[in-house]
């Protein structure tokens, strides 16, 4: 019997673990709007789904309660490692799914989007924007895919302004406002002028409005909190491969893989701010463009913070380099 | 005629049913939340007991809830022996958690020098880390309520920045964590490991050596009345020292089970507030070390329950309310048991 | 007939027929679980003398007074002020009534000053205070009282007599016209008694009734025109202390008539005198410094009692802690039969044969919260039956209390009730029994019988004598020179931490030990 | 220069959170009273005050319904432990478990969106124009508040009127202040209530004025903060204002020293005012134990009073 055999509609109970809650405007939110997108394909598919599962024996606690409630499929919206992976050891007839998530197993998948291509583009409008060349960046945890985010946008910054630097601040959360405008506040008062981050939230974007500086965001658009430090966002979508793999475990082809959703197909620039200059526009979507042709920008030489070459001249990064990506580049600080 | 009277010793019945009223309201007031959230009882009663008793994850859960809370309540019972308040358990778990971890990161014996080894540590960090606490209430007067309390905030600080920096896991990536500690707690059946058996033990221990040893007898009364202690020849400030650190030493080698047993990492949310639990289960426990194995099953029911609420959409915070209920509840219910009429005759 | 003749015993002398009382109680009952505290008492107290209440231990007079002081509330029964029924929901509402208590227990706040203390629910002041305000209104009112306080010193740094002036003064600076006092001398050096003596009948005699609670008979004469005597919550009696002879008093009171012995003669004729403890010009100081005692040196000798005479806070609580290890000396040596103990904690002094008594004994020798079986053993934990090198056996604990509870005469059903909820006067008999056990070579009591009644302290008393004639020592510390005169074989005098002298038997001299007690030289001294 | 005015305003806002709960703390301390329950009252209190500001767009109605819950929860928690003797510690435990859970239920909706309406900040007319101290009067409400009105108010209650006589003596001896007609319970229930106010206005500031955005966990231990900060200042207000500032200014650190790149992990400046609390309890005792006294809790805290009771 083939272990992810077709199942009828009906009969699918598909179990969603969120990092945060499903209106944390960012995140979670973008999952959670692809998940109810879902029920207009799959209106007979049953769903479930818990917010806020901590990084903690409860999150394994909260998957094998998915498992016991009947769920043929686990997704969670955010790299839960182990927590996820002794849940998935224990019932091989479940398909797990993992965002963020780096192992493959016999019933273990993952999904990540390759936000890098967004925040380089990004890091172009904001070497433009920024008179003072500093960038700041909000991060959760030097987590790689932070680390990538952070890197790539100082990349894209540096592609025209090799002076630009990035000060980065973690506040070990991805979801807290409260500290993600103090850091915010705390970067600008150091002399930033241009705040970028990967926060679940829109906290440090009102600072930037009220002290008058630009802000570049993350998950969706997020200019109502402020739209005159609003430049855009990286933003995601991950309807279209939630429909597909849905789709495949019903017909009984889901098998587990690693995938990256790349640029325009699930992460992409949001249109830019109404105060950002259309040259710079032009200028930034430029790249985007060579991107989507297939152009990387992640090419040696790429130096790290200490002036070692870590990627020879010549060399492209691949994604899956980039996406464990563990040393902050030249003109980082702060990070690692 | 009759007046209420207050008595100064409340018998262990009247104690008993209060706190079974107690509960029954907690219940109450949790399914009339239920009904307004739009749940169907019937179900969510069906979901929780089926969840919780009916599948063998459930029962594992419970085993794998029992096992920190019985090391942290019997943390919080015996430093209350000697009248003192332990809220740093949390803190002493995570101080545990980490020293085990570090010896089964770092150190490359087979387990079974390891794991002594790592329990060793884990007791050694707990009781380390209670001693700055100790030794300011015990010699200089201050307040361990607080700087225990204190403390819980620079070992969860602390192990972040170890599994963010220093010890990230360069591995596998994963958040918040170290890398997966080889070393394991051998299990017993499924993923209970033997840290469950080994906790029952420690308490039944405790349950003996403080019934039946001059140090229990020096401790209650040290903890009762520090200058009668001092009449009775007792050291007074060595023992309440000794209390709060071997308190410290009980909730570090609980750190260190369920970072080897059950996480198997050291991880920025491991200790996921079990010192705090561990008051209310020692507080269920009152004097009697052994009633802290009930107390603790009761709040790892409760914990599992959270787990199944939250397949219903029933936030994790809600577990924490209620559960601060129940403390409530129970507090002022002993209070209400102390409560008699007396009958004045006309 | 005799009914009648009991209501004319019973009204003041000197009163004009008609006047009616200040206030009446009439059929006062008051329940404990267990207990009848009071029970259809009915006392009438006039303005213009002072009313004497005696009883045993848990009588009910304390009680009693509680009640009209609005700080508890009768079961049945009714007070009558000036002719009306009145209701007490708080202390405050009698304070208003003019009814002004001095607790056994102080009520002031020890970190306050005087003045502070005056000035707590004063409701003629304005909202705001100041120091100086309430410091300018102690003055006046002490002055116009005619007692000696200073406004600006913190409470506990007094003694006990400057204490209970400042209790006094805040009752009558509130304008009492009934003042009660709860055994008011207990803790007072005979001057201070004096002292208060005057002060109340200048009270009295300006129309003001007092109610005075005491254990001490002669006192009473001394002092009350008319006494109540209180048994099992029960009015017994209530006569004019001129026309009654105190032993019906205490046959009233208890039942029996207790022998008041003023002398404890030895069974037989002192064989050894050797020293079993010797004190080499010892010292004490506070934690702030102060000397508390300055060297001094004494020889305690087996089968005798050694009185010290003195008023608390002079030094014997210092002295007493230096005689039973609780406390150790900053100059000189204390040795126990030849023995430099110096270093040594309690339990050596305990080894050693050395009991204690100590002075408050519910919270230095007991545990309060505790069993009794936890206080019970609280000396003998470490010895076998009870207790090993590292062992503690409940069970022989428990048969240790039960032979203990026999030997003080106090019976308990349950040993493990708290210590706190045993009367205090079974709370002594406890300690006493339990210290009686361990001190082999001597005893130190400190005051053993504040607190107790008159058969109570027969007994005690009688306890000590015992102990003495078994060829061991006491050392007894009080201010009770009739008791110290009674009981010791020599007298030493302390006063401001200094050792005035010590008297020998023959010597004894009322009169000078109790000036010596008041820090003056009564004449003569070596 | 700038740069450290920033950092004092950091502190003074961030500080204004924990002065507020510290003060009511002392206010419930004076009288006896140990409320350990102030997180959870803060958090209660930031949520209301994030839904009434919501629903009513006044940051006022805000305040008000912050001040009202921690009113109430405080009253809850004073029934049970001054009307009743139920265990201050236990019941302050349960009351921060019980606010902290229950304000991340009914705030859910609201997490993490900015509030309707908040306080902007005040400038005092001359000062506030000041060449580079100008921003120091510049102040939210709640800073004069918390560090003018309410320390001076506070400090003349308690050592200038009868009112903060009996309340001291009922936190030192409530025997003696019933005796002499002091209505003990009612001046305990009445400071703790006050200090949840306060507990609940402090939440309000965080809500309303430091960072109008509501999160679960954003009190993040500064209620235990407050309630420690009450033994460090010796359960004096003024002091309770000035070493509020002073941990302000610590907690701010971490953020500031990370942005300026200084060479320390951010978790060990996130240390730092827990550390410094610490040393700070631990420290003097140790040196000055001349300092005990004046330090010295009042000394019936924590025992609850029982007329009828021996
Ligand atoms: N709060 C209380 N709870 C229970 N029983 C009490 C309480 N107060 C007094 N009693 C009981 O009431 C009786 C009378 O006590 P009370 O203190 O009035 O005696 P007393 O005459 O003052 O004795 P003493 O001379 O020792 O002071 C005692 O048996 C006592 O146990
Ligand atoms: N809080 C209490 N609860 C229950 N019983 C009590 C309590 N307090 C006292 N009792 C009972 O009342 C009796 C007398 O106690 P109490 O302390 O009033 O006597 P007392 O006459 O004041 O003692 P003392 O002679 O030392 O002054 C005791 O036997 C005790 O059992
Ligand atoms: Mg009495
Ligand atoms: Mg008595």
């Amino acid at each position: 019997k083939p272990r992810f055999a077709p199942i009828a509609e009906e009969d699918l109970l598909v179990a969603f673990g969120h990092t945060s809650p499903i209106n944390d405007g960012g995140w979670s939110q973008m999952h959670d709007k692809a998940i109810r997108a879902l029920k207009a394909h799959f209106p007979k598919m049953r769903s479930l789904y818990v917010e806020s599962v901590p990084y903690s024996a409860d999150a394994t606690r909260l998957f094998r309660q998915f498992v016991a409630e009947g769920a043929q499929m686990v997704i969670s919206t955010s790299n839960y490692g182990d927590f996820i992976k002794d849940v998935a050891d224990q019932a091989p007839d479940v398909g797990f799914l993992e965002c963020d998530g780096n192992a493959v197993t016999s019933n273990l998948a993952w999904y990540y989007i390759t936000h890098w291509y967004a925040s380089y583009v990004i890091g172009i409008a904001a070497a433009r924007l920024s008179r003072t060349g500093r960038l700041g960046y909000v991060a959760s945890f030097p987590t790689s895919s932070v680390i990538a985010s952070a890197n790539a946008t100082l990349l894209g910054a540096r592609s025209v302004n090799p002076e630009a630097t990035m000060r980065v601040i973690s506040i070990n959360s991805w979801f807290d406002p409260q500290a993600a405008a103090s850091a915010g506040a705390a970067l600008i008062d150091s002399g930033c002028d241009f705040l970028c981050g990967i926060m679940d939230d829109p906290g440090y974007l009102r600072v930037a409005e009220e002290r008058n500086v630009w802000a570049a965001m993350w998950n969706t658009d997020m200019r109502q909190f402020g739209p005159k430090a609003y430049v855009s966002s990286v933003v995601l979508d991950f309807e279209a491969y939630y429909r597909e793999t849905i789709a495949a475990r019903i017909a009984g082809t889901w098998r587990p893989k690693g995938t990256f959703l790349t640029l325009g197909h699930g992460v992409d620039r949001d249109s830019w701010g109404a105060r950002v200059p259309l040259a710079i526009q032009r200028e930034a979507d430029a790249a985007r463009d060579r991107m989507l042709a297939g152009w990387s920008p992640f090419v040696g030489p790429i130096k790290d913070s200490n002036c070692q070459i870590r990627v020879p001249a010549g060399q492209t990064m691949t994604d899956m380099e980039i996406f464990h990506w563990s040393w902050q580049v030249e003109g980082v600080s702060g990070l690692v | 005629m009759s007046r209420r009277i207050r008595l100064s010793v409340v018998p262990a019945r009247r104690i008993f049913i209060g706190r079974a009223l107690a509960l029954g309201f907690v219940f109450l007031v949790l399914a009339l939340v239920l009904m307004l959230l739009g749940l169907n009882l019937g179900t969510v009663a069906t979901l929780v007991v089926t969840s919780t008793f009916g599948t063998e994850f459930g029962l594992e859960n419970l085993a794998l809830y029992m096992t920190p809370l019985l090391m942290t309540g019997a943390a919080v019972w015996l430093a209350l022996r000697a009248g003192l308040w332990n809220i740093g358990a949390e803190g002493q778990f995570l101080a545990g958690a980490t020293a085990a971890s570090a010896v089964g990161l770092f150190l490359p014996f087979p387990a079974f020098v390891t794991l002594p080894l790592a329990a060793m540590a884990g007791m050694i960090a707990g009781a380390c880390w209670s001693a700055v606490p100790a030794a300011g209430r015990a010699w200089l007067g201050v307040s361990e309520i607080i700087t225990t309390l204190l403390l819980n905030f620079i070992a969860s600080y602390l192990v972040y920045y170890l599994v963010t920096g220093p010890w990230a896991d360069r591995v596998t990536g994963a958040q918040v964590s170290s890398e997966r500690i080889h070393a394991a707690i051998p299990t017993i059946y499924g993923v209970v490991h033997w840290g469950g058996p080994l906790a029952l033990a420690v308490v039944t221990a405790l349950g003996l050596l403080l019934g039946r040893s001059r140090f229990g007898y020096e401790l209650t009364l040290s903890g009762s009345n520090p200058e009668a202690a001092h009449y009775a020849g007792v050291s007074v400030a060595p023992r309440l020292f000794m209390a709060l650190v071997f308190s410290g030493a009980l909730a570090g080698l609980g750190g260190m089970m369920e970072a080897l047993g059950t996480v198997h990492r050291l991880q920025g949310g491991l200790a996921h507030g079990y010192g705090y639990l561990g008051i209310v289960v020692a507080l269920l426990a009152r004097q009697s070390a052994l009633a802290l194995i009930p107390a603790a099953f009761l709040m790892a029911v409760i914990l599992n329950m959270g787990i199944v609420l939250q397949t219903l959409q029933v936030s994790a915070s809600s577990v924490l309310a209620i559960t601060g209920l129940l403390v409530f509840a129970i507090a002022v219910s002993d209070e209400l048991a102390a409560y008699v009429r007396l009958e004045t005759q006309k | 007939m005799s009914d009648l003749l009991h209501n004319q015993e019973t009204r003041p002398a000197d009163l004009p027929a008609g006047a009616p009382p200040l206030l009446t109680l009439s059929g006062i009952a008051k329940y404990f679980p267990g207990v009848v505290a009071n029970k259809d008492v009915s006392i009438d107290f006039y303005p213009g003398e002072i009313h004497a209440l005696l009883g045993e231990n848990g009588a009910g007079k304390s009680t009693l007074m509680n009640i009209v002081t609005g700080l508890y509330q009768p079961d049945e029964g009714e007070l009558i002020l000036d002719g009306y029924g009145v209701r007490f929901e708080s202390p405050e509402a009698a304070i208003a009534a003019g009814i002004g208590m001095v607790h056994q227990h102080f009520k002031l706040v020890s970190r306050f000053t005087v003045a502070e203390n005056l000035a707590l629910g004063w409701r003629e002041t304005g909202f705001r205070l100041s120091a100086s305000a309430m410091a300018r209104r102690a003055e006046v009112e002490a002055e116009r009282y005619g007692l000696d306080i200073r406004p600006s010193a913190r409470i506990d740094t007094l003694t006990s007599g400057e204490q209970q002036r400042v209790e006094i003064l805040r009752v009558l600076s509130r304008g009492a016209r009934l003042l009660i006092l709860d055994e008011p001398t207990a803790v007072l050096s005979p001057l201070e008694v004096g002292e208060l003596y005057a002060a109340l009948r200048r009270f009295r005699d300006g129309g003001g009734a007092v109610i005075l609670i005491s254990h001490k008979l002669d006192e009473i004469m001394a002092l009350a025109d008319r006494v109540t005597v209180l048994r099992h919550g029960r009015v017994s009696g209530t006569h004019l202390v001129a026309h009654t002879e105190p032993s019906t008093l205490v046959t009233e009171m208890i039942g029996r008539p207790v022998e008041q012995k003023s002398d404890y003669p030895r069974k037989m004729p002192r064989t050894d005198d050797d020293a079993v403890m010797v004190l080499e010009n010892v010292s004490c100081r506070d934690g702030a410094g102060q000397m508390r005692l300055h060297p001094l040196s004494l020889e305690i000798c087996a089968g005798e009692i050694l009185g010290i005479a003195g008023v608390t806070g002079n030094g014997q609580s210092e002295l007493s802690d230096l005689l039973a290890g609780l406390r150790s000396s900053e100059t000189g040596h204390v040795l126990v039969d030849g023995k430099d103990m110096r270093g040594r904690g309690p339990n050596a002094f305990r080894e050693a044969g050395i009991g204690y008594v100590p002075e408050d004994r519910l919270h230095k020798a007991l545990a309060p919260a505790l069993g009794v079986t936890e206080n019970a053993v609280m000396r003998l934990f470490r010895t076998s039956p009870i207790g090993g090198r590292l062992a503690y056996h409940a069970s022989e604990a428990l048969r240790f209390t039960r032979s203990l509870l026999d030997q003080a005469q106090v019976s308990l059903a349950e040993p493990a009730t708290p210590i706190r909820a045993l009367s205090g006067g079974n709370q002594q008999r406890l300690v006493l029994a339990r210290e009686r056990m361990i001190s082999h070579r001597a005893l130190v009591a400190s005051y053993p019988s504040r607190g107790l009644d008159i058969g109570a302290i027969a007994l005690m008393r009688q306890t000590l004598a015992d102990i003495r004639d078994e060829g061991r020592a006491v050392v007894l510390v009080s201010e009770d020179l009739d008791e110290l005169m009674a009981l010791s074989d020599r007298i030493a005098v302390l006063c401001g931490g200094r050792l005035m002298t010590v008297v020998p038997r023959g010597d004894y001299d009322r009169a000078r030990i109790g000036a010596l007690m008041s820090g003056r030289n009564g004449g003569a001294s070596s | 220069m700038t740069l450290w005015i920033s950092l004092i305003l950091h502190a003074l806002a961030y500080g204004s959170i924990l002065a507020l709960a510290a003060q009511g703390e002392v206010l419930a301390e004076r009288a006896g009273v140990i409320n350990l329950g102030v997180e959870g009252l803060m958090a209660l209190g930031a949520v209301t005050a994030v839904l009434a500001a919501d629903a009513s767009v006044s940051p006022w109605l805000g305040c008000l319904a912050a001040v009202a819950v921690g009113a109430g929860g405080a009253l809850v928690l004073g029934l049970a432990t001054v009307n009743g003797s139920a265990n201050q510690t236990l019941c302050g435990v349960a009351l921060t478990f019980l606010g902290l859970g229950l304000s991340a239920v009914i705030g859910h909706n609201v997490a993490g969106l900015p509030v309707a309406a908040g306080f902007s900040s005040w400038p005092i007319p001359v000062l506030s124009h000041l060449p580079l101290v100008g921003p120091l009067f510049d102040q939210s409400p709640f800073v004069y508040l918390a560090f003018g009105l309410l320390p001076l108010l506070c400090h003349i209650v308690l050592f200038r009127t009868r009112l903060g006589l009996s309340l001291r003596a009922v936190g030192e001896n409530p025997g003696a202040a019933d005796a002499v007609g002091i209505p003990v319970r009612r001046f305990r229930l009445g400071a703790v209530v006050i200090g949840g106010a306060l507990a609940g206005l402090a939440g309000a500031d965080m809500t309303l004025s430091v960072m109008p955005v509501w999160s679960e966990g954003m009190i993040a231990g500064r209620g235990w903060i407050a309630v420690a900060l009450v033994i460090f200042c010796g359960y004096r207000p003024v002091l309770a204002a000035a070493s509020s500032l002073l941990f302000g200014l610590v907690m701010s650190l971490s953020f500031f020293g990370q942005a300026q790149g200084w060479p320390v992990p951010p978790a060990i400046l996130n240390m730092t005012p827990y550390l410094g609390t610490i040393l700070f309890m631990i420290v003097p005792a140790m040196l000055l134990p001349g300092m005990r006294r004046f330090m010295a809790a009042p000394a019936a805290l924590g025992t609850p009073y029982f007329r009828e009771e021996r």
